[in-house]
């Protein structure tokens, strides 16, 4: 057991996957010499050797496609996307080739392979910086998407990730990298993909949330208990495969959600959740599913991305209307 | 322009190959001819979906494959089929894919061969993450890919060449400029005067090779594949040719070309220099061609019966393939079909 | 008025627009000598010249990127991705720069610029020429999202958007290009961007729909009229923005719905339909909506693609499920 | 590579500008390296967000810069602020963008400068687009883009430069090979000797210049705005030079570069040789200089003040820009969101 956060944990998981699996290799721009824009691969070229641990040219479509390569081949590659942002140039790799391979092949060829991607805002980023388009990859067939928002869940998820025989697009919240510290096991485990976690339990409304915004339902959630308000939060913590049974479970329960995610609102993942509700328990929803999400605008600058940003009293104001309705 | 056979069968330096092989790959060219020519024809049938022919570019395709080892990695397009079958890819799946069945992307065992890329450009970094894996797992595979003259207008183009320039790996990109991408002519897909020159840019040779010159091809490839197999590095092969027949079967190339220039293409044939060539070698008759021809053509029949007997996949199935264990939500939406499918029954 | 299919109101729409505004180009792959893929284009550059109607090298992230310079300069471009399925090289430029360059500089650039794309699948065609992917645009901050369903429609709608100040993603369902004619008022009409067709009305069930599906969805609406259950059918037109009015009157009227469309399931657009059903119209609903879409696979060759895609059979089932509600 | 003034401010060759224009433009390189440094400390006291420094880079910039019209495009990058602002780009919005508001990216009328390109390579294909659009309105304007050594990897450099060539379109394309792009060496970015090179592999011209020498800048985009001024095309130059400082606020370079190496640079500091230079012509002294340091780093200052004092957008103003008219959508969500803030009050 280490006392870690949540960017310990994911270099944590890196290292020992590098030590344990020669087909793993790490990838992407500055994750060698420098260790990365946020150091979480820091130390591990010195580690495990530039052979294992490979600063690339700064062309994300060239750095997935060789990926793709290399995992067709048998490796086992983690890619590096500095951004969410800067996945975009890479989309085309990744809906074309990377989610296809086993289908178009029907299992001949396969691209295990994971892409890391810090993305969200509430760190006054530049543009670009605070993408949050998990919507993209969970509508893309053939990949998995995985948003751990625990230290713990960070590194069991991420060596699940690596594991998968599967592509797995793994989305790393920035804003909680550093945020919190928790006791993780040390040495080998993994978090099975496709399980939400129940962040705590409770019957007169459920938070769903995912990533960065599972502390703001957690706080959201401490805030109603002193109102008497029995709250139960839901992580995630997969979005493909999505784990309607707890999510149904918990909805079948309390007759009241609240969707919370700080991408667009317009098409957003939350709208699948909602979907998935009222097609599973229409018939025990007491009010609508609430949205608490980020605006179908551009992510603001550091000035004003508050006004963007769901935060504890916009989803106070949702569960509280949930509860009138 | 590296030339060894001029259209007119005449040498202008050591053939790179013996006339053993000459014959081999003479027929090999002949056989591919059948096959181009079967799958356009039941493709006018309904029997294919689109077919994309490869006419007058069989030494391009044949003569580099042949400087291939039977476990290199290959990563076609499209048009690829008579490079891919070189490699391995049996004619029954090449068919299967053009019938819009899946199961075409699915060779044997043993074959390295990606199924073609339909996207353009996007496949040419997956050859450049193969080669890179033999290397890492000290394996001397190298990797091939082909593409056209109009992918090299993508941006993974530029990004593949980079890569195996920085990497140096293991990668030998096959451009066949048939001097069009469907009506677009090479003249108006780049200002550059050769494609084979765009590889300065990356610190990678660049070969410009007459590519309806079997012996051109295959020495060129040799070349590069014993480059990349020793370590050193990528090259780019620019195979000079000419796509006689449409884009697709759903082109109509009297859009944008003339007749006469289809015709001084024609002309310089890659089976007739060849024909040519083993005739004077006094190693070519008619017959001894004929029969092969038949030989091919029996064969590549009996690919289409049994690809046309192979029973469709089953609904079911479509879900199959999407993950290694398939999902809830996969799982649940088979359910939803087969269901479906029970109501309308 | 002419009789005219799909494709024919669309290429009459360019020949207006190029012939009444200067700014006007016509621009991507093989769209000039040939007429493009689908012959939309044809005779556009014997008519107005090889400097306005533009073949452009095999490079999608080039010619969006290229038109948007082109945009932001004052010109009106209209792109032809040649399938939809390309156009994921060009997702960068869309999300990155048409979308953003209002928002980046406060109204001092923009980028009215249309980027026309055909889209789904029927045909059997090749491997990604059937995509319909409609949701990532959608989930796009900036961009207007257009799919008609009637050479009419296309008409206006696509003179709407060129006209429009913003970029628009025209979406054109490939099945119904050469489908069905009808008369069209000749010369120039807009049909407005952002409202939503009442395809025919009814009491019992409304059925949602856009582009290729209004056909079936019609087809399904005259199957359950024979049964004596009357529909009503909307016909979208517009996803961004989308017409929630009408939408939720209709919902609110019948309390039943099914939404109908051939992407991917999971976080497909009908997920945001179903949202915004559920959050307006909750209490009217008799029964839960239901989605009919394609599933999440990738979407098949031909000898399989009548599994994939939702067809008359599939939204009846639908359509009595949520009547049993 | 093109020199004209060596680091010890010895003349090669005639210089391309008067003594006058000559004290314009050193004063130019003197205030923007106020600014790079009263940007770097006022972000150090957490007052912008992040800081992209361009110290070392200030010929490679001013020099080319010079060379425009008032009216010309520019689509630069994050780091090219000493640019942007001889095109009019004022302090001020260069600074708001850095303190994390919008109306940065809106010049006053008249500036033709884009918003500066915080992604990497996608941005030069605009600079296609303006100039392409100049030659169909008629006019003469020309469209450059600025760029770094990375930002030539990626598939729209690519994309950019093919378009260019084929289209001959009226783009100047500047390279400032800084030697990183964040902690990756020049080498490792592409096995090419030089980037200038590239520009072969479009039918473009390309040239490589001391991107520390003002003369050599001035010259080489002085040809390339009249060549693509009379519709002669695109240019590429590569700009040798070296950012003295660290990629970002955020970056500590001391993990991937020697101070020796930092060092040699030094001594080739763009400023240095001007001044060397000016003072053998007896047109420079101490005082004078430092006059227009002090005058620069006030006006400055005023900048930062003015950019501080804005008043930040108000919470209503985030979807007031999205488009032409709000469509209903953003209008909800702009009344969700004003009545969250009213309950919260
Ligand atoms: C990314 C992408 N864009 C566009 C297309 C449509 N398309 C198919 S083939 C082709 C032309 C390719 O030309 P070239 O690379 O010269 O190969 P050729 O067909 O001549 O063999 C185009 C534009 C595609 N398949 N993928
Ligand atoms: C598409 C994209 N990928 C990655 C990044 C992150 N990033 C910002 S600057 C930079 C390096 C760019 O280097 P170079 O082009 O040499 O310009 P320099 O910073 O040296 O001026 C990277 C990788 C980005 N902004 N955009
Ligand atoms: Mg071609
Ligand atoms: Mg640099």
């Amino acid at each position: 057991m280490t006392v870690m956060n949540l960017a310990q944990a994911i270099t944590d998981a890196l290292d020992i996957a590098l030590a344990t699996d020669p087909r793993v290799l790490v990838m992407g721009e500055d994750v060698g010499r420098t260790g990365g824009v946020f150091r979480l691969t820091n130390g591990l070229q010195a580690t495990h050797g530039a052979e294992r641990v490979v600063d690339m040219p700064v062309a994300e479509s060239g750095i997935v496609g060789t990926a793709f390569g290399l995992a067709v081949a048998g490796m086992r590659p983690v890619v590096e996307i500095q951004f969410m942002g800067f996945s975009y140039p890479a989309y085309d790799q990744i809906v074309s080739h990377v989610g296809r391979i086993r289908h178009r092949s029907r299992h001949r060829f396969t691209a295990p392979m994971v892409i890391r991607m810090p993305y969200g805002g509430g760190i006054g980023a530049a543009e670009h910086h605070s993408e949050s388009t998990e919507a993209l990859y969970a509508h893309t067939p053939g990949l998995k998407v995985v948003v751990p928002s625990t230290p713990y869940d960070a590194k069991g998820l991420l060596l699940a990730a690596i594991e998968d025989p599967d592509p797995v697009v793994f989305l790393e919240p920035i804003r909680l990298y550093r945020a919190v510290k928790e006791d993780v096991a040390g040495g080998h485990f993994v978090v099975p993909i496709g399980r939400a976690r129940l962040e705590r339990t409770g019957n007169d409304v459920t938070l769903v949330a995912y990533g960065s915004m599972v502390r703001d339902a957690r706080r959201a959630a401490d805030a109603l208990a002193e109102e008497g308000i029995s709250v139960e939060v839901i992580d995630l913590r997969s979005l493909v495969p999505l784990d309607t049974e707890t999510l149904i479970g918990s909805v079948r329960k309390t007759g009241r959600a609240v969707v919370i995610h700080e991408a667009h609102r317009t098409a957003g993942f939350g709208a699948e959740v909602v979907a998935r509700i009222q097609e599973e328990a229409l018939y025990s929803l007491l009010a609508p599913v609430q949205r608490v999400t980020g605006w179908d605008t551009i992510f603001p600058l550091k000035r004003t991305e508050e006004y963007y940003l769901p935060g504890v009293d916009r989803i106070l104001q949702a569960a509280r209307r949930t509860l009138e309705g | 322009m590296l030339q060894i056979l001029t259209p007119d069968g005449e040498l202008l330096a050591d053939p790179p190959m013996d006339i053993d092989l000459t014959k081999r790959l003479f027929l090999a060219m002949v056989a591919a001819r059948q096959y181009d020519r079967k799958a356009t024809s039941i493709q006018k049938q309904g029997r294919l979906a689109t077919y994309a022919p490869f006419e007058g570019q069989e030494a391009a395709q044949i003569g580099s494959a042949a400087a291939l080892r039977p476990d290199d990695w290959m990563v076609p397009t499209y048009r690829d089929a008579a490079a891919m079958w070189m490699q391995g890819y049996p004619w029954t799946h090449l068919l299967l894919t053009r019938m819009g069945d899946e199961r075409g992307g699915s060779p044997p065992e043993g074959v390295a061969v990606l199924p073609p890329s339909i996207t353009v450009g996007a496949h040419m970094l997956h050859a450049v993450g193969l080669a890179w894996a033999a290397r890492l797992q000290g394996s001397d595979r190298i990797a091939i890919t082909y593409f056209g003259d109009g992918a090299t207008s993508e941006g993974d183009f530029h990004e593949a060449m980079n890569f195996a320039g920085v990497f140096r790996t293991g990668t030998v990109f096959i451009c066949q400029n048939n001097q069009y991408a469907i009506s677009l002519a090479r003249h108006q897909q780049t200002a550059s005067e050769t494609i084979a020159e765009k590889a300065a840019g990356y610190g990678v040779p660049g070969v410009l090779v007459d590519g309806n010159d079997l012996f051109a091809m295959y020495q060129a490839t040799s070349e590069a594949v014993v480059r990349a197999r020793d370590g050193r590095g990528a090259t780019l092969i620019e195979a000079l040719t000419y796509r006689l027949g449409p884009h697709t079967t759903s082109d109509d190339p009297t859009r944008y070309r003339d007749a006469a220039e289809v015709e001084t293409w024609r002309a310089k044939d890659p089976l007739d220099r060849i024909r040519k060539y083993l005739a004077a070698e006094s190693a070519w008759d008619e017959e001894w061609e004929a029969r092969a021809a038949t030989g091919a053509h029996d064969e590549i029949d009996r690919a289409v019966e049994e690809a046309e007997a192979l029973t469709p996949l089953a609904p079911e199935e479509i879900f199959e393939s999407m993950f290694a264990e398939m999902t809830p939500e996969l799982a649940e939406q088979q359910q939803r079909l087969l269901a479906s499918r029970r109501d309308q029954a």
